[in-house]
């Protein structure tokens, strides 16, 4: 693959758990790829499944939903419904021919810094190692 | 072929003055535009009645009746009403701001016509958008025309557009306006109830006389009984139809009230017309 | 077995009752092999009304079709119920629509029909051409059975014209019904789905490559939307403008998004009628997008939507250990 | 202008002379068959029934985009046409009789500079039915399997070789284009293929008697046939997505990051939003008022416009409705209530 | 009103905090040249007064109304932000922040990417300012009063901590006395005071504190309402006694033509009552109350010729024609302090607990050597002539608790601790008793506990590792038999008693109180808390409070202290009068919802229910959310289908903008 590709991320963070780690990461100056764009939400619940495929659409070459681990939702149940979800969602995409490798649920919890580190970098090698995701943008079509 | 004359290209106005009508959920504000162009600003033409497409790039286009007089001078006026995408986007532009504009679409009041006649507009809520240019078509030319009778109503005296300058006309001799709010409101010196029964209170004689109307579809409906009962001849009664419309030349479908394409041998119809329509009021 | 007499008394009776408005039926179509939908208001119109291999249209979906028309005021809407016939499959649509509301129980009178199953129009033509003149169908000993406008008849095996759907269908007998107009059918099927596992096992270009064939031929028509007894939203957000999530632009790229975002909306909600993919008029393989669903949930999930009218929703609930292997 | 006859074996050859134009053909995609573009060395196929999807795609495609602009500025720039010309060859001719037909409308009183753009820059070439389609009624609604209008060339099959008719200038120049593989025809040919429209023809076997229906259609507004025939319609895009003279279209604009364009895209007068006032207020509420319309606008409306019904008879949306619903079944049944 | 977006944007420089790593110029132009942008300013703390002062100046100067702050992580910030903009008179809710910081400057180290990375995040922030709405913070009323359901110590220690704070409650007990299992106990392990002495004196509180309303023989039939304002409808069960009339003198009970023959519930079947009894003689209120089920004139419509226990009333308290009464009342906080069930030993029948009288539980066991217990405290098994007293006594651990077979996998938290507590009470009335424990593990993890247990096995209780894989008979004695984990020797022992530890369960009518108050379960089948550690006493329904075992098994010391948490938490709530309601909470488009009801489902707090509205003449049924008990969290938007459900300020309207803004490269 082309090594200079920088793939463009799109990774939604829960408030309580998974932001919160991210906060930590960089309290802890722990250094990882800058490929990621978040976007902050109260809990995973409230990342609907079809955002994924917006944000392809809008040119993501990648997509990582990140909340607490199971149990420790801050809203006691929002991860397990993202979780049902997007295990659809992601089956659903590998049948289509999206390679499972853009597309990344995570649990990180605040204090989980440098777990935070590690998933970000599996992420951004994994879109990298899949390519540009042209096809599925929309402004790559020919009008 | 595409790039000359291409009718859906707009030209670019820029907004000289902008103020709301009315406030709430369905404010109606009212733009005072000007186009950047000179040359398209020497050569516009419009006729009372008509409408253009306003829009901004990235929104959309909405279809509005052009609410000035060519004889108020070189700017256009449109009163809009915020209901969706793109007039809620109108909604929040200033002066200063630009939009889009193209046209003007559709036929006209037959003004010539009407020459040496009584006018007497009926209008209903954003309804009196498209009369405002007839009323001050028949005041630039005071001389050719008789008596101008303005009924205009809306729900309540915060919902009436153009108030201010409806108010004044009241006091010029030669132009009587009658307004009406829905319900019982303090300091309203007007009448209160529906438009229809203003008008029966009015009561305007038929004689050399044209009436034009305007406003919900409900409204139209009963004012156009009533003018019945006032004995209003079918070829005196005019009313302008707003259907949905995309392109406004014809040739996106949609606005066709049985085989009358409304943008196009629209929006003004003389009810003996329309009155062979089925759909047209449905 | 399938007894048209009996199904004509009981649609005398249904429509004859004070608290029902009409009953949906199937009649014989306009030509060939085709069968319509057919409403059913007063006893006199019941004598059309049929049950055959060709009765494919899943009624259910006019349960929310039904348009309703502003009521003026001073009058009272009419709540009386819907009498319907249904098969197996439609029959799940209706416990699916009565899970979730859509429907409430006691708006509709249910007339099942088990069924042997539904033939695929165009594998009759393969064999038989299409016709102008209407033409009739009747199942015998495991057969199918043509009446060809020339008076002859035709017979072949089921498995050779039923559709797809049929072949594999679990459930002919209606789950939920409140008469059944003749005895249950032996259930003839089982799925192991191989069709989506045969894509499955593809590698990601090669699904890509065959789906975006696909897609690129839809002309988003929504008729698979529209017939889908599940899709009863009265404002699609697919093509909502406000916010938008697809463009209107007929393209792969929106139109693989719309079809993504359906299958997904329909994930332990279809029911798998086939009524999407038959009415699609470019032939879009859309079961095999629903079925790969329609596995997963049934293996992660030990879930089936449409057949227990107490059951949650699929994507509203959840179980605290359900999967989650490829979360990091 | 003279008729000429190409051998089957030598269609191959003729399409290679046409490489300066794009070339759509029938092809399957799928179960369906449309116009598509014909592919590298791809040997065009013409031994079909008619395609599902009409030829209308090439000069009135599903989406187009109009005008382009930048995210915040005002100006807005007409989006560029196609380069290549085309030709579209194997259409039948019910197909190029509606182009014909819409030309009425995208030229009606100011013209549509991007269907009109499209439709000079396209050549099409026709072939004559032998094997009408079950439902077609072309002969019904003035035409027939042979029928010329809206063709550049007709082509007929005459087993092993077609004979080919131009029709127009544009015809004349794609014949002279392809001249070296083209032959002289024979009276013989020629006759053969007469024999053969005419054969065709009397396989048609549905029918209807438009008379009195454009004028005496509206009469029918409240008759309780339009609640019939529509209970059952699913609102969807089919009949008239599919239909080669239906030409209504929506215009959006669509924003990807900070560029923009103004595009139209197919609609539908099935669909419920079409008419759909702002304020919620629907003229056409429900399924009885837009099949009506449907019907209306196509034997009545664009009749009284134009002069000419806005139907071919090609049976699409007999065959792809779903539910069923014939406009066969619907004119007959407006016979009888007449 | 809609006003056109003008946002100011400010980069904060943090001191060379984000400076160092973020170039502020490059992405100060850049931001100033995005749509709708009209100010971008950047400066060097943004937090600081005078950074602060930039921002609201700016509102009035240039008229912003909306804004972004680029700087550090809106966990940090936000709140402060949002009072800068209140404060210049702007709803709070039009800030959005970028994290340059935590999640820019300082995890990236390349210049470049860095500031490209921050030029992304300033434009998606942008985007969504652009259609950020005004939010109102809202405020409801709290009705001073609690309800307390369940009066175990749990229930009563929380009721007396309300009422002393001078609040009022209303106390709901479903028997005919409070005092819970607490009251049935003899002495409580480790400190071995009588558990009687202990709580008496509260359940006497309990009835005679002013501001406790006290409700006993009753049941919580409905809870509608919200946080500050529930609405509470009671049931006070017909005791066929006027309990103004009743003085508890008991002459009735004596008279009952079924004395004796009714086991006692308080006396878990080990004694026997009469058809009108008094639970035990401590109950409170100490007032009779006659057994609908069994008292012979009700169920019969005939008792002899006239209810002797009627006739022999001296304050003539019957009234067989009494009825059920209910009542209403409002309340701004309940607490649930419903306690627990013992383990059903039948439910092991390998122990044998049903087809042998020597085999008792734990709890039979407290009524036996209970002094006010039906023996006098006497440990006696048998009847009459046959009465005996066992010397070969067993206990067996953990019956119903940490056992997958029963679907019980948690540990009861008490049973090894009363367990060792009977051993020593055995001990203690039958010094020559040979006591033996068998166990799987034993955990003495509290106060005194280890020492306790030291205690008890000095004194000679001999503990055993196994787990018990049958118990039948031999002759008169039973058989245990059981591997011996430690020297892994099968064993065959002979014992007279055999007493079941019986682990702690929900209440089997635990539905009833879901129902209410639309709590859910933990996976052990007790009501779930808000948090495991963090909010142990709260649930997911705002106002609703745990104490006690309804929560999870638990040892006296700790049901009283969680008691006192609960009653806290309710106190902050009713002492401050008022609880603010979340500002991004979710909001219905009615025209759109499709009546499907997921939301309802979904809503881990209860705080959709659907509505019936009219659309266009037709009755539909529509989502619609309770303000007060929305907390914001938006899996209902997700769930939605139709998109008719959206969360304020995170709308999908406001996020999909977002989204469009990262593509651009
Ligand atoms: C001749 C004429 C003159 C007029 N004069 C005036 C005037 O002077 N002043 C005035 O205020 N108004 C006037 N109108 C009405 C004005 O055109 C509409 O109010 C305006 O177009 C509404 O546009 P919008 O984008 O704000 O609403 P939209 O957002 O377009 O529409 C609002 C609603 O319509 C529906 N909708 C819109 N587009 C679609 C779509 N593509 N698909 C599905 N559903 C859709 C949606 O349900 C939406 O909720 C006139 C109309 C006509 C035809
Ligand atoms: C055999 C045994 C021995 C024990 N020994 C000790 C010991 O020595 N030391 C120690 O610290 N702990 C001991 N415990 C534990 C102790 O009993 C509990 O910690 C304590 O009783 C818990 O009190 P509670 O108020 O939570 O529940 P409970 O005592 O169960 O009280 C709950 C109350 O709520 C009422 N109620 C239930 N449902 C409803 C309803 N729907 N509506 C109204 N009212 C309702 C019940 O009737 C009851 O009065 C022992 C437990 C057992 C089983
Ligand atoms: S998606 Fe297709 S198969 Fe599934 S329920 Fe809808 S129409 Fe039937
Ligand atoms: S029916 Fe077929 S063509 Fe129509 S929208 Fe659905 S998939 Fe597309
Ligand atoms: S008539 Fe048939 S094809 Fe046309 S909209 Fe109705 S269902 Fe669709
Ligand atoms: S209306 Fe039907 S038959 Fe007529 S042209 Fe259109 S698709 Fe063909
Ligand atoms: S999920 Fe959406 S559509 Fe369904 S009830 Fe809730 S708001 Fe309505
Ligand atoms: S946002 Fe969360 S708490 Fe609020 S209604 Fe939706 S699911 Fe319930």
């Amino acid at each position: 693959m082309n090594d200079k590709f920088e793939p463009n991320i799109v990774a939604f963070l829960c408030n309580w758990c998974s932001y919160a780690g991210a906060d930590l990461a960089g309290t802890s100056r722990i250094q990882y790829p800058a490929n990621l764009n978040i976007i902050r939400v109260m809990c995973t619940g409230r990342v609907n499944p079809l955002f994924v495929l917006n944000a392809f659409q809008q040119g993501a070459d990648g997509v990582l939903v990140s909340g607490c681990h199971p149990g420790d939702c801050h809203y006691m149940e929002g991860n397990y419904y993202a979780r049902r979800r997007f295990t659809l969602m992601r089956e659903l995409l590998e049948y289509v021919g999206v390679d499972p490798r853009r597309f990344h649920m995570s649990w990180v919890s605040a204090s989980e810094g440098a777990k935070w580190k590690e998933v970000v970098e599996e992420v951004v090698e994994n879109a990298k190692a899949v390519g540009p995701f042209d096809q599925f943008r929309r402004n790559k079509i020919n009008w | 072929m595409r790039e000359n004359g291409n009718p859906y290209k707009p030209h670019v106005a820029s907004i000289e003055d902008a103020w709301y009508e009315t406030y709430g959920d369905r404010a109606i504000k009212t733009f005072k535009v000007v186009f950047d162009d000179e040359e398209i600003k020497e050569s516009w033409e419009h006729r009372p009645g008509q409408c253009a497409m306003i829009g901004l790039p990235g929104v959309g286009e909405s279809m509005i009746s052009i609410s000035s007089s060519p004889t108020e001078g070189k700017f256009l006026r449109f009163s809009v009403m915020r209901m969706g995408k793109v007039t809620q986007a109108l909604h929040e532009l200033e002066p200063g701001d630009k939009i889009t504009v193209r046209g003007p679409y559709g036929n006209s009041f037959p003004v010539d016509e009407w020459k040496g006649k009584k006018i007497i507009t009926i209008g209903g809520g954003i309804g009196q958008a498209p009369l405002r240019p007839i009323i001050e078509y028949v005041k630039a030319n005071r001389a050719d025309y008789e008596d101008l009778t303005i009924i205009y109503g809306s729900r309540t005296s915060g919902d009436l557009c153009f108030k201010g300058e409806l108010e004044e006309v009241t006091s010029t001799d030669d132009v009587s306006c009658h307004l009406s709010i829905d319900v019982e409101e303090e300091n309203w010196q007007h009448y209160v109830g529906f438009v229809p029964s203003l008008l029966m209170e009015v009561n305007p004689s038929p004689e050399n006389a044209i009436a034009i109307t305007c406003g919900p579809p409900i409204m139209i409906r009963f004012v156009l009984e009533n003018l019945k009962k006032l004995n209003f001849e079918d070829e005196q009664i005019y009313t302008t139809l707003e259907n949905r419309m995309k392109c406004g030349i014809g040739k996106c479908g949609r606005c066709n009230a049985g085989n009358l394409y409304v943008c196009k041998d629209g929006p003004v119809f003389n009810y003996a017309t329309l009155k062979q329509v089925p759909e047209s009021f449905a | 077995m399938v007894d048209l007499d009996k199904l004509r008394t009981v649609a005398k009776e249904t429509v004859s009752r004070d608290d029902v408005k009409y009953l949906i039926g199937w009649s014989q179509g306009t030509f060939g092999y085709r069968v319509s939908p057919h409403f059913v208001k007063t006893p006199q119109e019941v004598d059309s009304l049929t049950f055959s291999p060709l009765c494919s249209n899943n009624l259910a979906t006019y349960l929310t079709l039904t348009e309703k028309l502003p009521v003026p005021r001073g009058e009272e809407p009419d709540t009386r119920k819907v009498a319907l016939m249904v098969k197996g499959c439609d029959s799940r649509a209706v416990v699916q629509q009565l899970i979730e509301q859509g429907i409430t129980r006691e708006q509709v009178y249910i007339i099942g029909c088990p069924c042997q199953g539904v033939v695929d129009l165009q594998k009759v033509d393969e064999k038989l051409g299409e016709g102008v003149e209407p033409a009739q169908a009747s199942w015998e000993n495991g057969q199918i059975s043509f009446q060809l406008p020339d008076g002859k008849t035709e017979a072949f095996p089921r498995e050779d014209v039923l559709a797809d759907k049929c072949i594999t269908c679990r459930y002919p007998n209606p789950v939920l019904s409140d008469i059944l107009l003749w005895d249950e059918v032996e259930v003839w099927g089982s799925d192991d789905y191989e069709d989506v596992k045969e894509l499955d096992s593809k590698s990601p270009e090669e699904k890509w490559a065959f789906w975006q064939d696909k897609f690129s031929s839809c002309i988003r028509c929504y008729s698979c939307r529209n017939v889908c007894p599940m899709c009863y939203c009265e404002d699609c957000i697919l093509d909502r403008l406000n916010p938008t999530w697809m463009f209107r632009s007929n393209n792969v790229v929106e139109n693989t998004a719309f079809q993504v975002a359906r299958a997904f909306h329909l994930a332990g909600r279809c029911i798998e009628c086939g009524e999407c993919e038959r009415v699609c008029p470019v032939d879009i393989p859309l079961m095999k997008i629903n079925r790969k669903l329609y596995k997963e949930v049934r293996e992660k999930y030990e879930f089936e939507p449409g057949l227990d009218p107490e059951s949650k929703p699929l994507q509203a609930s959840y179980r605290p250990d359900d999967e989650e292997d490829f979360i990091l | 202008m003279e008729s000429l006859k190409l051998s089957k074996e030598k269609l191959g050859d003729f399409v290679s002379k046409l490489t300066d134009k794009e070339l759509l053909v029938p092809q399957k995609e799928g179960e369906a068959l449309k116009f598509a573009p014909l592919a590298g060395e791809d040997m065009p196929e013409l031994d079909y029934e008619n395609t599902s999807v009409p030829p209308k795609n090439a000069v009135f495609p599903h989406t187009e985009t109009m005008l382009q602009f930048e995210l915040g500025k005002m100006d807005m720039q007409v989006a560029a046409g196609d380069e290549k010309e085309k030709v579209l060859l194997g259409v039948r001719p019910c197909d190029a009789r509606a182009m014909v037909i819409i030309d009425n409308l995208f030229t009606w009183d100011v013209d549509d500079p991007y269907y009109v753009d499209k439709r000079e820059k396209s050549t099409v070439v026709g072939l004559a039915c032998h094997e009408p389609c079950s439902n077609c009624f072309c002969t019904s609604v003035g035409g027939g399997p042979a029928s010329t209008e809206g063709l550049d060339v007709l082509l007929t099959d005459l087993g092993d070789s077609y004979l080919v008719q131009p029709l127009s200038e544009k015809g004349e120049v794609l014949c002279q284009a392809g001249a070296d593989v083209l032959e002289k025809a024979s009276d013989a040919d020629i006759q053969g293929a007469e024999k053969a429209h005419e054969e065709a023809a009397n396989k048609i076997s549905r029918h209807i008697d438009t008379a009195g229906i454009p004028e005496n259609l509206p009469s029918l507004w409240e008759h309780e046939l339009w609640e019939e025939v529509s209970r059952s319609c699913l609102g969807c895009g089919i009949c008239t997505f599919l239909c080669p003279p239906c030409h209504c279209f929506d215009m959006q604009d669509e924003v990807e990051g900070f560029e923009g364009r103004r595009c139209r895209t197919w609609d539908s007068c099935m669909f419920s939003e079409y008419t759909m006032h702002a304020s919620g207020h629907n003229p056409r509420h429900s399924r009885r008022e837009r099949t009506r319309n449907r019907i209306n606008h196509k034997y009545s409306y664009y009749v009284d416009k134009f002069d000419v019904i806005a139907c071919v008879g090609c049976g699409r949306c007999i065959n792809l409705c779903p539910v069923n619903i014939d406009i066969l079944d619907i004119l007959s049944k407006v016979r009888e209530a007449l | 009103m809609n006003n056109k977006p003008r946002i100011g944007v400010y980069v904060c420089h943090c001191g060379i905090n984000i400076a160092k790593t973020v170039e502020i110029d490059p992405v100060t132009e850049y931001a100033s040249q995005l749509p709708n942008v009209k100010v971008a300013r950047n400066y060097s703390y943004m937090c600081s007064d005078p950074g602060q002062l930039l921002i609201r100046e700016d509102i009035e100067k240039e008229g912003l109304n909306r804004i972004v702050v680029a700087s550090c992580s809106p966990r940090m910030h936000e709140l402060t932000f949002r009072k800068t903009l209140a404060e210049a008179g702007l709803n709070p809710y039009f800030l959005e922040m970028a994290n340059i910081r935590e999640q820019c400057s300082w995890v990236h180290e390349d210049v470049e990417e860095a500031t490209a990375k921050a030029r992304k995040l300033v434009a998606s922030s942008v985007a969504k300012a652009r259609l950020l709405e005004p939010l109102e913070e809202k405020e409801v009323d709290v009705e001073p009063a609690t309800l307390v359901i369940g009066g175990g110590i749990a229930g009563i220690q929380a009721a007396l901590d309300i009422a002393n704070a001078g609040f009022k409650v209303y106390m709901v007990e479903k028997t005919p006395s409070v005092g819970g299992t607490m009251a049935q106990l003899d002495k409580t392990f480790p400190t071995l005071d009588c558990s009687a002495c202990i709580l008496t004196p509260k359940m006497v509180d309990v009835a005679s504190h002013p501001n406790i309303e006290l409700m006993t023989y009753s049941q919580v039939e409905e809870i509608t309402g919200y946080v500050g304002n529930f609405e509470v409808k009671v049931r006070k069960k017909a005791r066929y006694i006027d309990m103004e009339k009743c003085t508890g003198c008991g002459i009735c009970a004596e008279e009952c033509r079924l004395k004796n023959r009714i086991p006692s519930e308080f006396d878990v079947g080990v004694g026997k009552r009469s058809a009108v009894y008094l639970p035990f003689p401590q109950a409170v209120p100490a007032k009779y109350t006659v057994d609908p089920e069994r008292c012979l004139f009700l169920t019969r419509g005939k008792c002899g010729e006239s209810p002797k226990c009627a006739d022999a009333c001296p304050s003539q308290a019957f009234d067989f024609e009494q009825a059920d009464e209910m009542v209403e009342f409002k309340v701004g906080a309940v607490i649930v302090a419903t306690g627990f069930d013992v383990f059903d030993a039948s439910r092991k029948p390998e122990y044998g607990y049903a087809d042998y009288d020597n085999v008792l539980t734990a709890l039979e066991m407290e009524r036996l050597v209970s002094a006010s217990g039906p023996t006098g405290g006497k440990i006696v098994l048998g009847k009459g002539d046959e009465a005996y007293t066992p010397k070969d006594i067993a206990f067996i651990k953990c019956v119903g608790s940490r056992d997958e077979s029963v679907g019980n996998e948690y540990c009861s938290r008490g049973c090894c601790m009363y367990t060792a507590k009977l051993a020593h009470l055995v001990h203690e009335k039958i010094p020559d008793a040979n006591v033996r424990i068998y166990y799987m593990d034993v955990r003495a993890f509290g106060k005194g506990f280890e020492e306790f247990y030291d205690r008890v096995r000095r004194e000679g209780v001999r503990y055993i590792r196994g787990n018990p894989s049958e118990i039948f008979k031999r002759g008169d004695k039973l058989v245990i038999k059981v591997e011996d984990t430690l020297t892994a020797k099968a064993l065959e022992d002979e014992v007279d008693l055999v007493v079941l530890a019986v682990g702690l369960e929900p209440r089997k009518d635990v539905r009833e109180i879901i129902d209410l108050l639309r709590l859910s379960q933990s996976g052990d089948r007790f009501f779930l808390e808000a948090h495991p550690k963090l909010a142990p006493v709260d649930t997911a329904t705002d106002g609703v409070y745990l104490a006690g075992c309804a929560q999870g098994p638990k040892d006296i010391p700790d049901t009283v202290a969680q008691a006192k948490g609960a009653a806290s938490s309710a106190l902050i709530l009713l002492s401050s009068g008022k609880v603010k309601v979340q500002a991004q909470i979710a909001i219905v488009n009615e025209a759109t919802c499709r009546s499907c009801g997921y939301c309802v489902e979904i809503c881990p707090y209860g705080a959709i229910e659907m509505v019936e509205a009219n659309r266009m003449g037709h009755i539909v049924s529509v989502a619609r959310v309770n303000e007060a008990l929305c907390k914001g969290c938006g899996a209902c938007v997700a769930g939605c289908f139709s998109g008719s459900i959206q969360q304020k300020s995170f709308k999908d309207a406001q996020i999909l903008p977002q989204l469009a803004v990262l593509g651009v490269k």
